[in-house]
């Protein structure tokens, strides 16, 4: 018999949620981001978060609603330009930045999943992002040694589920979103559509339940675009 | 001189049979516009689709389906979609064979600088340092100079790097130049500028191979 | 004395609810005929599935559904395919809660010997070296003898090692006992077996704390 | 317009295989392994191979068959106990073999198509593995540096595919096949039913086409079955 993991509500799911703890978010810009957990985050006003996010939302959505509220202690991200508030926060110090090439993070998370502690990558040797991370030549070219990320909840958002936490992710939606699931000690997942067990067929889940703790249909979703492109209709 | 839309029909024509490229944000992104007939290539994007197509029309926008830039796309048939590790393997392990992005400032050893202003602009590297430390093939695309008129082809980077030595060929609006012997390689004049204009506009050693720099054939 | 099923179903009362469980081949594979009632557990084949299920009935098996035993299976409601990365990844990155596996040799610190007699069989380690480097909780189930009547149960390994200090627990068909202090820590005997027989059994350093040693409740 | 990767058969898919080569081969015991490739390359003769590939197959199937050929110069997998033929050049030296834990098998096929050159796992310290690898601590406990697999050829077998590559797996035939997929300099897929571009879902291909570089459909399967476990019918 499969493990039953459905909460009833994001109430639930958020539980145990604390001020210091280290989180990661699902997402790509407002894409696939967790919009009820997010919610209920700002609700219960838990701070001094470390996030790692792909990005830090909008001003007024996604990961910008915690920043707003102050929530937010230190971002690990790769990306976060279009969010005024935070480059505010982070030009005036109140908040940590550590910005991390986009394939590293990526990397990092699934390591952290998977139990890889380090591994080497070409991304960001002479630069910054070097620092003091160790540096190796393969084929005659310089790698610098990366660590796996994993934090205390990861938050991720997919659009089918089913109550052993198997998900599927829809599109680009997908992004980090199966990757944080992999390195969270306690993964919650919300879905636009959570089905009976059974119902998904196992050919085609993208995250086996075994890396989700909690899920739950979100109540529901705006899903906002951020940059809305088109072309005229023919 | 050359217009945006000019670059990035220069650029189109490195395009190649088979090729998969990955376009960033800008000039770049204009180059799907230009594939040459009869060639199939199919356009990556880092947050996870290969065989991105053109924007949806109107009302047709999915907030699922963007490209790196955050712009609804459309999917091209035969396209599949993957996650963030999956999209950076294809990127790491040379999978796609030509990158174009754009850049801050190049300098004549290949070293590129477009992700950060010290003080002023710190919006992150994105999967610009992954793309560049791995891709075997990278074309810059962008002005000759800065908005205040200063050149962007330089003896050496003054932003902080993206990644050191790694331009193979920079695409502006005045010239079509490869980075080799420590410098840059004047190959094409863009249409109706001389030779004069471009060592002008160049703060870096400029290489110009004789006097018969021909013309882009745009 | 236990026989197979009886060391399996003694090993079974380990299994706690909400648990993902690996079972290796032999005795282990047998533990999931004797799940208690009343709790959800899921078995997980590092071939990659999550949820096998019972052997299919006869007409229905699918070559393409097979367990890391190469034996033909079935897959419960709510069952996934995965890749073997992903796999390991569940393994390595501690997903896997138990992990219940046979033996040719275990050492009273908890290395464990299962992959090769040097000249004789070398078969080769599979997934068992990922596994003990691994699990936070690992089982051994197997014989307490091999069958020339020798002890399995050493002071060290003579057989190249599959792991080093891993073993956290050994079930056999004389004892159930913890690996601690050093040495065999003595918790249960099997029905109708005296301290002194598994004490004869046992050439490692075997702790029995008292006389009165219980009986397992199997 | 998607790229075409589609060949007439398998003569045109294995062209370039030469003798010497590394090759990397999908598959778990027989179950998903490129049966009319395999069937090709003893065909063609081509030997001094040295083949990556979980199991050596069965006497009379799989890579056995490239065994009984003496095709074979070193074998590269985790788990071999299924082929007497493998026994008998193994012990007798005819055969080189190199025996690694499947996990870390698995991780330095992807890592090896993932510009990965090098990755710290625990699996195999303290034992043969670990030879001279290099061995570090992460939060207390010992790792060893594996590095990544390519190969000349991958050849993997998919279930279904299409013209541009793009593949999807069955049940547990996906096993290497997907991880495989990315290590070859070039990848060979044969699938059972190629379909024409875009009939796929582009939210259930496990193994883009980017990976692929030939892809054609097998003229027949076999499928065997090397453990046939059933219960009788109820």
């Amino acid at each position: 018999m499969a493990i039953n993991k459905q909460v009833a509500n994001v109430e639930e799911a958020c539980k145990g949620v604390r001020s210091g703890m280290t989180l990661m978010l699902g997402g790509f810009g407002l894409c696939g981001i967790p919009e009820n957990s997010i919610a209920e985050l700002v609700k219960t006003g838990v701070n001094e978060l470390t996030c790692i996010s792909n990005n830090a939302g909008v001003d007024d959505f996604g990961l910008g609603l915690l920043l707003q509220g102050k929530q937010i202690k230190k971002m690990i991200s790769s990306y976060v330009g279009e969010n005024d508030e935070f480059e505010r926060q982070m030009l005036s110090g109140e908040l940590e930045v550590d910005l991390i090439p986009q394939g590293s993070l990526a990397e990092r998370c699934r390591a952290g999943g998977a139990g890889i502690p380090a591994f080497f990558t070409p991304a960001g040797y002479g630069t910054e992002v070097q620092g003091r991370k160790e540096v190796r030549m393969f084929k005659g070219k310089p790698h610098i040694l990366e660590t796996a990320l994993e934090a205390d909840f990861a938050i991720v958002k997919a659009w089918k589920g089913d109550s052993s936490g198997n998900l599927i992710f829809k599109a680009t939606a997908k992004n980090f979103n199966p990757l944080m699931a992999m390195a969270g000690k306690t993964t919650i997942a919300e879905v636009e559509e959570l089905v009976p067990m059974g119902e998904l067929d196992p050919n085609e889940i993208h995250t086996p339940g075994i890396f989700v703790q909690r899920i739950f249909q979100g109540e529901k979703y705006e899903k906002r675009i951020e940059q809305r492109t088109t072309q005229p209709k023919v | 001189m050359l217009d945006k839309n000019g670059i990035a029909k220069r650029i189109a024509q490195e395009l190649q049979h088979g090729y998969y490229v990955n376009l960033g944000i800008g000039i770049p992104t204009l180059v799907a516009n230009f594939i040459p007939e009869g060639i199939e290539v199919e356009f990556q994007s880092e947050n996870g689709i290969l065989g991105m197509g053109a924007f949806p029309e109107e009302g047709d926008e999915d907030a699922d389906l963007i490209n790196a830039g955050k712009q609804t796309i459309t999917a091209m048939p035969g396209s599949a979609y993957f996650d963030s590790a999956t999209s950076f393997a294809m990127i790491r392990g040379r999978h796609v064979q030509l990158t174009v992005l754009g850049a801050m400032e190049i300098a004549q050893n290949g070293d590129i600088a477009n992700w950060k202003i010290p003080g002023r602009m710190v919006k992150g590297m994105g999967g610009a340092m992954d793309l560049v430390a791995s891709a075997e093939n990278i074309i810059v695309a962008m002005m000759h100079t800065n908005k205040r008129g200063e050149s962007k082809l330089l003896e050496k980077c003054s932003l902080p790097l993206t990644g050191v030595g790694c331009v193979k060929k920079v695409v502006t609006n005045l010239a079509v130049m490869e980075i080799k012997d420590n410098g840059f390689y004047l190959v094409e004049r863009a249409p109706g500028v001389s030779i004069d204009e471009i060592v002008e506009a160049t703060d870096g050693r400029l290489i110009v191979p004789g006097d018969n720099i021909p013309e882009m054939d745009i």
